[in-house]
């Protein structure tokens, strides 16, 4: 165990930031799941007593008639706010004092940096360059993402959960987020801050960066594995892979939606339902093209004289 | 679900956050005094160094002055001093009552000034008011009404009162004369003061400028001001700020003392009662070389150009000096601060300042020496070969348009030929006359191209020896123990090893042996070997050469240890090379690229004759290489003289040659060509001349910039993360971790220095662990270097830096200093400084060797140079240095010190290499170029009887120990003979020379004190005839005339005429009273030494 | 000049609490006897203790080779060389002096001058010891040209020219050396050696052999006897107070 | 002036009575002197004891203090920095642990940002000259230059994790549902302006680290599809290293002087012009749409296609 190349790379001063920011994470998603738990029993509750559920004021914290239903902002909200930017400052200048931003050598495009990385919130994107091209890893996937984002509203139909934690009435909009966010976003990041080392290869942590390290690797293409030569060929038998993934996947994932989430399902336009199920299968399709680069050594799926993916 | 009870009030409304508040509030000032304190103190880390400083240094400067009192009192006390103060007395006394006197009545004058002053400014202030109304008005009448006003005004009196009393009316014209008076009378007063203190003033200042002469350090008064200086001074950033060079240094921030007028060492800068000195100590002290800083003036170069660092930072040690991760321009480590030099330096060879400059002056000579540079490229290095190529080139070029220009005159006249008319006829031939014109230039150009490549060819040297003639020269069966690994046959050589396996030896030395020369050698008759011996030792060849091994070894390290030099060398072969190391088997032809034989020679009818005069390739024309590459000079050794040495040579061997393992696979064809490959491989051709490959390039990586590589290009290999942690050195041959000067890491050395010093120290360190074939490992040899060696070319490569500063701080003159620059490289080149002394305190090789260290022997080592540039005359030096037997008859003999067993050998210099030197040695003396040389005046008859009378006088008798050329004299000579002055000296420099030898040449057998200082005049010190009587001249100068027109008849007169004298004087009897007048004499003059 | 010299030897004496400047230096004299005058630690005169002995010369001593001197007509008389100066295996001009042991303790510089006589081509005496700073008159009493040569190793090397009947050269060494030949150029045969030392504790062998060393502290002490061509030889010694002791050498011919 | 002012009763008289009036009037003036100026003084010092009703006191505060329901509101709704918010909220909604106060902080850090940022840029020059030189003399000679850049740079980094808890808080309270669909949108495009903000701003100090991941972030760019010299149909369209969208944000085909100042011009003037306006939008439909979404009370899933229809 090589403690002070972990402690190297935990205390570069930009890495900082991502390790305050895990169990930040940790802390605000504990802070959201007992939330959701109290809501979700309360409303397991009101369910099984509807006259209950008349009169009750409907949220988890305690509440006695006479109490007022609104508060004044001034000075009940700003107050907290005021506190909570005293506290920010607090430790933005405590931080500030203790550790100076890095400054590194003054920049030379002939000697390139090993490994050379993005800022770290980049890093998710710049370790799917493992996995796909550029193109895809560093234009398409971020658009996708931001798009992906947007439409969220417009494709989530569930109309509970709206202003309040919870987990049972939003079992798939909140998973598939999370597995969004934090396993392909945070996770990403975290490995490529903490675990690719130089040639950006694979360091456990704790494992040396050993810059002369030398991996033999060698990928394949998923056509030659089936034998596939010629370029047209592979072509067609790529478009047929992608098509087919889609189109199963699409089929998989709206027996599984219909079966486990009618409701929504019945909800949702048919527009809706498309764009929800290609971004589902979109986001399905990374960690499946991990799983085929890092299990079976495959480059690319498709191979065109344009692209490839 | 609440499990708690409700409370009764609404806690989100009555929950107070005053705690909160005051808890924040409390940290956010506490972060606040911090973030303050962190800008004032902890991020100004300087504040307390000057803190400290003040503290220290006013300490020390009490100190100082104490005893700076202590040595002005002694001053004080001294006669002339007193003298001095008297002096001032006096005219202090005699000045005084008139001095008075004048200053009662200035003070009287000043204030009669003042009384009519205020008056008369008052008036004026009126009339210029009226003046100007006047000039400005418009009418005719005003301007007439107005002038009247003004004439009244003036008219007008008012009265002064005076400081006495008394009161005076004045009209204004009167005030004003009365004014104008006075201040002439002060003015009058003041220059008469001025007159009267003059001597005062003048006494005043002799004393002061006599104490500040007479002591070594500061006065008191100095000192004072320094104290008050450092007292009043508030913390702030010092910086040197230079902004054409972007030189931004703060160091002396906390380097407080660094250019201090006192010398401060980090003792006297320790506290009392604290043992050893602390980092304020250390870093108070004053620069070692305050020398240096006076040519460098640090407002102009600051520290970091030469020191590294990050002159702008302040925050703390390590950031200031540069040593953190990101800062690219370290600081030097002290044993390696020469790098500095480097920056501006490259261009020179040898740089010498104080005690600073032998490292890096070491580090750039073994780059030549140990032959770095035949597999390094380092600009300014080796430039010979560069620059032949490039003359060969535009020969090609120009050979080229010569064709050309024939081809197209031919054709141009063909046309004319056939032209329609005249005048087209004439236009066309005109234009082929032009083009058979520009042939001549070409043919001009080529010519003096040849003659520069002449020079070129002959300035070329390679440091190992030529490899075609070892057919001639070795022991065959030698080679291959020699290639396993030299330094087992010869410990001090510097062939390196080159870690060849068993198949790599056989096949090299097969393809060496195989292509070398087989051409027949004389015979030569054996020598007397105990007559070699003698003349081994004391002609010079130990200068370079040493002989004898470990303890016993003698001798220079510029060239081979010969110890064992019997076992390997051949007799015939040997005498050839002592007798002129230059002489080659066969010449070689760059242009065509072959040994050029007698067959060649034959084709053209032409006698197979090759050397200097005779270096035009038979078959082309082009220039020969007709030398042995080899800096060896010639010792102009008869034959004879060469066969004893060679004699004596060959019996220095530990076993017998036939005692090598027989080698006669040397012979096989079939090994030639791995043979080829492998030297190839290896560079070999970087030092020697080997057949086939005189073309070969460098095959090392350039190093000019080393230095400024990053450090992620220094291939530490499997020990980067070692170097970076530290840990057990990778080096584990104990004979390699000898030579790391500072003993094996024993921390990080992750930095330039670390990398440097392992890969000297033993090259394929980095090899080490790693999987690699037979010519993927490195080639770098062992340079089996002393640590002293590795740490001074370490430095020079630390140094090796592309330089931010602008080019104006390349120490690249233009004037005479390039004179020096460039001398310095032929100076080293051919290790004059084995022999000769160039600068006072150099050591050479000959003075340090137990032979020399008798009395006797040490008048026999060759001259000093230290004035050489003021002693000759540099068309004569040039003859010399190109022929210094300054004969071509006579040449087993030195031209100018005939009494010396030590030869100055004939270098062959180049026309080129020749003018270098002459030039430096003018240059290093500080003597124009050219010379024109002083008209000695023609001496009357008389003044010839006066000089010659001091000439042969009893009490100098100059011929005693000078040469006059009659061989029963010379033999007990140990100076010159004064017939060569008149073409070799500089009459000014010889008359220095008389008066004060010891200080021209420090331990000359000349003695000193033959003159005295009479009236201004220098005068014989011995007695004089009377004819000398009135004689207002110098004497040295005369003597001097004398001299240089000393013809030889007048020589041998003297020479004869003197040894008459002697028996005479012999013969006198009263010898004993002269002497005891002499004596009472002494007691007279001896107060004046 | 002179007068500023004697005022400074005048402040210094004052500065000495203890002075017995009885030292009456015969550096010609083979025996020099110069009792101890010290400032930093006083030497009881009354525990003073003495070594004396003789140098013996082991084997038949080589005759001296006669010089030839015919080559400067001003030099008269006979002159023999003096490398090794043995008479019935008593060995002559053997420099004997504390090398060791004497500590940190300082002596003031005698204030007579020792004499180096030139006379007959030759240098008088042969073999001398001074101390530190203390004036040397050289003299020269030939009629013709001698020049003063020391080719020293660690003090100042100078090298002046004295015609007959010149005032005499005072000159003084700093620095300690022992064997510090002095030649004339002029006259290659002439030489002789000088020995500088800190501690008045010296002495050279005469014609029988003998020297003697008084005044010595009690102490342990390393006593070098150098000769010119034979080298040094160390002893060790230990004096107790009035101690007398007789300490030989004895050097083999090579 | 007072012989000529004063004489406005009598008529132009002989020079005695003039001067009789003129005593009578000092004599006067200086009488009122002695009464009046204890008066004044008392009624100042009066005055100040209650300085908010002073004038320059209510020409600041338009509303008294005092703890009325009236004024609280009136406290937040005059003020141009408070009225982001309205005068009451819902009671719950003063609860840190449901806002988690990302949207305030990150707001805050944005501030912080914006000063540090405009103190910098007195220091900075984007020139490559310059540039690193710059970044130096702030850390060595500026005083407190070190902790403002410091904090500028942490403050960056601190706003990027407030961002995406923001983000992430939203998510999982549902509030992006309707009808605050659009404002989920104005806030992506928030998030992408903030990690482009930071971007911009990793090259300036010109040192190897900004040097090498902005190379890293921008090559991507040369596989952007059609657009990219190096992505899909790049070539077809005529994509050279010299004319792509690469070259555009860069300004030259290298990370270069061009590519400085672009970056210093969008890090300090564009990218904050148009977060700016975005923000104000995100803010001004806060309001707009409701206030913020919770908590709401819990609904269920009886009621979920109830109020749908």
């Amino acid at each position: 165990m090589d403690w002070r190349q972990l402690w190297e790379i935990v205390s570069a001063p930009d890495n900082v930031p991502i390790v305050g920011m895990i169990p930040l994470l940790v802390f605000y998603i504990y802070l959201a799941w007992k939330q959701a738990r109290a809501n979700d029993e309360l409303v397991a509750e009101l369910e099984t007593n509807p006259a209950l559920a008349k009169t009750h004021h409907r949220k988890s914290w305690p509440f006695r008639p006479g109490w007022q239903k609104e508060v004044h902002v001034w000075p009940f909200l700003l107050r907290i706010e005021f506190l909570a930017a005293i506290i920010v400052t607090i430790i933005l200048m405590v931080w500030s004092i203790t550790l100076s931003a890095p400054l590194e050598e003054p920049s030379n495009p002939n000697l390139t940096m090993n490994p050379a990385k993005a800022p770290w919130y980049f890093l998710g994107l710049q370790e799917m360059l493992v996995y796909f091209d550029p193109w895809i890893a560093g234009v398409v996937m971020p658009t996708l993402i931001i798009i992906g984002l947007m439409v969220i509203p417009y494709i989530d139909t569930n109309p509970l959960g709206s202003g309040y934690y919870t987990w049972k009435q939003r079992k798939f909009a909140i998973g598939t987020f999370l597995f969004g966010f934090i396993v392909l976003w945070v996770a990403m990041i975290i490995i490529g801050t903490f675990i690719r080392g130089p040639g950006w290869q694979w360091f456990w942590p704790g494992q040396t960066w050993d810059h002369n390290r030398l991996i033999y690797e060698v990928n394949r293409d998923l056509p030659d594995l089936f034998g596939i030569t010629s370029n047209l060929a592979k072509g067609i038998f790529g478009a047929i892979v992608v098509g087919g993934f889609y189109l199963i996947g699409g089929f998989v994932v709206h027996a599984l939606f219909r079966r486990y989430n009618p409701k929504d399902y019945r909800r949702m336009s048919l527009l809706q339902y498309s764009i929800m199920i290609f971004f589902l299968l979109t986001m399905v399709a990374l960690p499946a093209k991990m799983l085929l680069r890092l299990a079976l050594n495959i480059k690319y799926v498709w191979i065109t004289p344009w692209f490839n993916v | 679900m609440p499990e708690k009870p409700i409370p009764e009030d609404d806690p989100i409304v009555s929950k107070s956050y005053a705690l909160h508040y005051l808890v924040a509030m409390v940290l956010l000032l506490g972060t606040l005094f911090w973030a303050l304190s962190d800008e004032y103190w902890i991020q100004r880390p300087w504040k307390g160094y000057q803190q400290e400083w003040k503290h220290r240094y006013v300490a020390f400067l009490k100190s100082a002055k104490s005893e700076s009192a202590k040595s002005e009192k002694e001053i004080e006390q001294n006669p002339e001093y007193q003298q001095l103060l008297q002096n001032y007395q006096q005219a202090y006394d005699s000045a005084r009552p008139r001095r008075d006197a004048i200053q009662i009545q200035l003070n009287n004058l000043n204030a009669e000034i003042l009384a009519v002053q205020s008056v008369f400014t008052d008036r004026r202030a009126y009339v210029n008011a009226l003046n100007y109304k006047i000039e400005t008005d418009s009418s005719a009448s005003g301007k007439e009404s107005k002038q009247k006003e003004l004439e009244k005004y003036k008219q007008k009196t008012a009265t002064v009162k005076y400081p006495d009393g008394h009161k005076q009316d004045y009209t204004y014209d009167q005030l004003e004369a009365a004014y104008n008076h006075l201040r002439d009378q002060r003015t009058q007063l003041s220059a008469e003061l001025g007159d009267i203190l003059k001597p005062v003033a003048d006494a005043n200042t002799k004393m002061a400028t006599y104490i500040s002469e007479h002591m070594v350090d500061l006065t008191p008064a100095q000192i004072d001001g320094l104290r008050k200086k450092t007292e009043d001074w508030d913390p702030k950033i010092v910086q040197i700020n230079v902004a054409d060079a972007n030189i931004v240094d703060r160091c002396e921030s906390c380097h407080m003392g660094a250019r201090e007028p006192l010398k401060l060492t980090a003792v006297a800068l320790t506290p009392k009662g604290q043992k050893k000195p602390d980092e304020y100590a250390q870093a108070f002290v004053s620069h070692p070389e305050p020398g240096l800083l006076r040519v460098h003036d640090p407002d102009k170069f600051g520290c970091s150009p030469c020191h590294q660092g990050n002159g702008r930072a302040t925050t703390s040690i390590e950031k200031a000096h540069g040593n953190y991760e990101h800062w690219l321009w370290p600081l030097f480590p002290k044993e390696n601060a020469e790098a500095g030099c480097q920056t501006c330096h490259s261009a020179d060879m040898f740089l010498a300042s104080g005690e600073v400059g032998a490292t890096i002056s070491e580090g750039k000579d073994l780059f030549r020496q140990k032959g770095c540079m035949g597999c390094h490229r380092y600009e300014g290095y080796d430039k010979e070969p560069e620059d032949l190529n490039s003359i060969s080139q535009q020969i090609k070029q120009l050979e080229q348009e010569r064709a050309q220009n024939i081809k197209q005159a031919g054709y141009l006249m063909k046309q004319a030929d056939a032209a329609a008319t005249n005048e087209e006829a004439n236009r066309l031939n005109e234009k082929a006359i032009a083009l058979r014109v520009a042939n001549s230039k070409v043919d001009a150009r080529v010519q003096q191209l040849d003659f520069q490549s002449h020079s070129l060819m002959q300035d070329m040297k390679k440091v190992g020896p030529n490899l075609k003639d070892i057919r001639l020269k070795l022991n065959r069966d030698w080679i291959p123990v020699w290639l396993k690994k030299p330094t087992d046959f010869r410990p001090t050589t510097k062939m390196p090893n080159f870690r060849l396996n068993a198949r790599q030896i056989q096949a090299i030395s097969a393809f060496i042996w195989q292509s070398a020369l087989t051409d027949p050698l004389p015979r030569q008759k054996p020598g007397n070997a105990e007559h070699g011996q003698e003349l081994f030792e004391t002609r010079g060849c130990l200068a370079c050469h040493s002989i004898g091994e470990g303890d016993q070894m003698q001798g220079g390290a510029f060239a081979a240890n010969l110890t064992r030099v019997g076992e390997k060398d051949n007799y015939d072969y040997l005498v050839r090379w002592v007798h002129n190391a230059r002489e080659r088997t066969r010449p070689y032809c760059p242009y065509e690229k072959k040994d050029i034989g007698p067959e060649d020679y034959a084709k053209k009818g032409l006698p197979y004759v090759f050397d200097l005069a005779h270096s035009q390739c038979p078959n082309d024309g082009h220039e020969l290489q007709v030398q042995n590459m080899t800096v060896m000079p010639s010792l102009r050794l008869t034959v004879s003289d060469a066969q004893d040495i060679a004699s004596y040579l060959i019996t220095q061997k530990k076993q017998e040659p036939s005692a090598y393992p027989d080698a006669s696979y040397m012979e096989d064809p079939a090994l030639k060509e791995e043979g080829r490959k492998w030297v190839r491989h290896f560079g070999c051709a970087g030092c020697h001349e080997i057949a086939g490959f005189e073309d070969e390039g460098r095959i090392g990586t350039e190093l000019t910039a080393e230095g400024s590589k990053p450090i992620e290009r220094l291939d530490f290999a499997l020990f980067t993360e070692p170097a970076q942690r530290g840990g057990k050195d990778p080096i584990a041959v104990q004979e390699d971790l000898q030579r790391l000067p500072d003993g094996p890491a024993t921390g990080p050395w992750y930095d330039h220095k670390g990398f440097f010093e392992h890969k000297l120290a033993e090259p394929n360190v980095y090899d080490k662990g790693k999987i690699k074939s037979e010519t993927e490992v490195l080639r770098m040899p062992n340079p089996h270097l002393t640590n002293q060696e590795i740490r001074s070319l370490t430095t020079f490569l630390l140094g090796s830096q592309e330089s931010s500063l602008p080019a104006s701080y390349q120490y690249r003159p233009a004037d005479t200093r390039r004179d020096i620059q460039e001398g310095w490289w032929v100076v080293k080149k051919y290790n004059c400084m084995g022999c000769h002394q160039f600068i006072p305190g150099q050591p050479t090789t000959l003075m340090g060797m137990a032979r020399y260290q008798d009395p006797d022997w040490k008048e026999q080592l060759p001259p000093k140079l230290l004035t050489e540039g003021a002693r000759v005359d540099p068309e004569w030096l040039q003859r010399f240095l190109a022929n210094p037997a300054l004969s071509t008859t006579d040449t087993d003999r030195n031209g100018v010190r005939s009494y010396l067993k030590v030869r100055m050998p004939t270098f062959s210099f180049s026309d080129n290499e020749l003018r270098k030197l002459v030039r430096f040695f003018q240059a290093m003396s500080q003597q124009p170029m050219p010379y024109i040389p002083e008209q000695v005046p023609t001496l009357s008859a008389k003044e010839i009887d006066m000089a010659r009378s001091l000439f042969s006088s009893n009490a100098a008798p100059c011929l005693k120990c000078h040469a006059t050329g009659d061989p029963q004299h010379d033999k007990n000579a140990t100076a010159p003979n004064f017939l060569l002055a008149k073409e070799r000296l500089k009459p000014d420099w010889v008359e220095r020379w008389i008066v004060e030898p010891q200080a021209i040449s420090p331990g000359t057998s000349m003695p000193s004190g033959l003159f005295r200082q009479e009236n201004g005049h220098w005068v014989f010190a011995g007695p004089t005839p009377a004819s000398f009587q009135g004689y207002g001249q110098d004497h040295t100068k005369l003597l001097v005339d004398y001299i240089f027109q000393l013809t030889p008849e007048e020589q041998r007169r003297v020479s004869a005429a003197m040894g008459k004298n002697r028996a005479t004087s012999q013969l006198r009897p009263e010898a004993g009273n002269e002497k005891r007048a002499g004596r009472s004499g002494a007691i007279h003059t001896g107060g004046t030494h | 000049m002179l007068g500023f010299i004697a005022l400074i030897c005048l402040a210094l004496l004052a500065a000495c609490s203890k002075k017995e400047n009885t030292n009456e230096s015969q550096g010609t004299s083979p025996t020099a006897e110069n009792p101890p005058t010290q400032t930093s630690q006083p030497i009881d005169s009354s525990t003073a203790a003495t070594v004396s002995g003789t140098v013996t010369y082991g084997g038949t001593a080589p005759k001296n080779a006669k010089i030839d001197m015919s080559q400067d007509p001003g030099c008269k008389g006979d002159n023999m060389a003096e490398t090794i100066v043995a008479k019935d295996g008593k060995l002559a001009n053997v420099f004997v002096y504390v090398k060791d042991g004497i500590g940190n303790r300082t002596f003031d510089t005698p204030k007579d001058s020792v004499t180096i006589e030139q006379k007959g081509c030759q240098y008088h005496p042969h073999v001398l010891g001074v101390m530190v700073g203390q004036n040397i008159e050289i003299r020269n009493d030939d009629p013709t040209t001698h020049n003063i040569h020391p080719t020293p190793k660690d003090n100042r090397e100078w090298n002046e020219s004295q015609p007959p009947k010149a005032p005499a050269l005072e000159k003084t060494f700093t620095r300690e050396e022992i064997m510090l030949p002095i030649k004339c150029n002029q006259h290659p045969w002439m030489r002789m050696y000088l020995n500088v030392v800190k501690t008045p504790f010296f002495a050279i062998t005469g014609a029988d052999g003998k020297y003697e060393i008084k005044g010595l502290p009690p102490g342990d002490y390393t006593l070098a006897f150098v000769q010119e061509k034979l080298g040094e030889q160390d002893q060790k010694i230990t004096l107790a107070a009035k101690d007398s002791k007789t300490v030989d050498a004895g050097f083999k011919a090579q | 002036m007072l012989e000529e002012n004063g004489n406005g009763t009598g008529k132009n008289g002989k020079e005695v009575g003039l001067l009789e009036r003129v005593k009578a009037g000092v004599k006067e003036d200086v009488q009122s002197l002695k009464t009046d100026l204890p008066a004044k003084a008392k009624e100042q010092v009066e005055g100040l004891k209650d300085p908010t009703k002073t004038q320059v006191y209510t020409s600041i505060f338009r509303h008294k203090h005092d703890d009325t329901p009236r004024n609280r509101a009136l406290g937040v709704l005059s003020n141009v920095f408070l009225h982001l918010h309205p005068a009451k909220i819902n009671r719950d909604a003063v609860r840190y642990s449901f806002t988690w106060g990302m949207g305030g902080i990150t707001f805050f850090l944005f501030l912080i940002l914006t000063y540090t940022g405009v103190l910098l840029m007195f220091y900075y020059h984007p020139t490559k000259v310059q540039a690193f030189r710059d970044v130096l003399y702030l850390e060595h000679d500026v005083p407190f230059g070190k902790i403002l850049r410091n904090m500028h740079r942490w403050a960056a980094h601190l706003m990027i994790i407030a961002v995406w808890l923001h983000m992430f808080r939203v998510f999982l309270t549902g509030s992006y549902k309707k009808p605050r669909e659009f404002n989920w949108n104005v806030g992506v495009i928030l998030l992408v302006l903030t990690l482009l903000l930071s971007f911009t701003g990793y090259l300036l100090p010109d040192d190897q680290l900004g040097f090498w991941a902005v190379t890293v972030g921008t090559n991507m760019a040369r596989a952007t599809p059609l657009l990219g010299h190096e992505g899909p149909f790049g070539k077809m369209l005529g994509m050279t290293p010299y004319n792509d969208v690469r070259f555009g944000l860069l300004g030259g085909s290298i990370v270069d002087a061009n590519a400085l100042l672009r970056s210093y011009i969008w890090h300090c003037i564009g990218i904050p012009l148009v977060a700016i306006t975005f923000m104000a939008v995100h803010f001004w439909r806060v309001r707009k749409d409701g206030g913020i979404s919770g908590p709401a009370p819990v609904m269920l899933e009886s009621e979920a296609d109830k109020r749908r229809t």
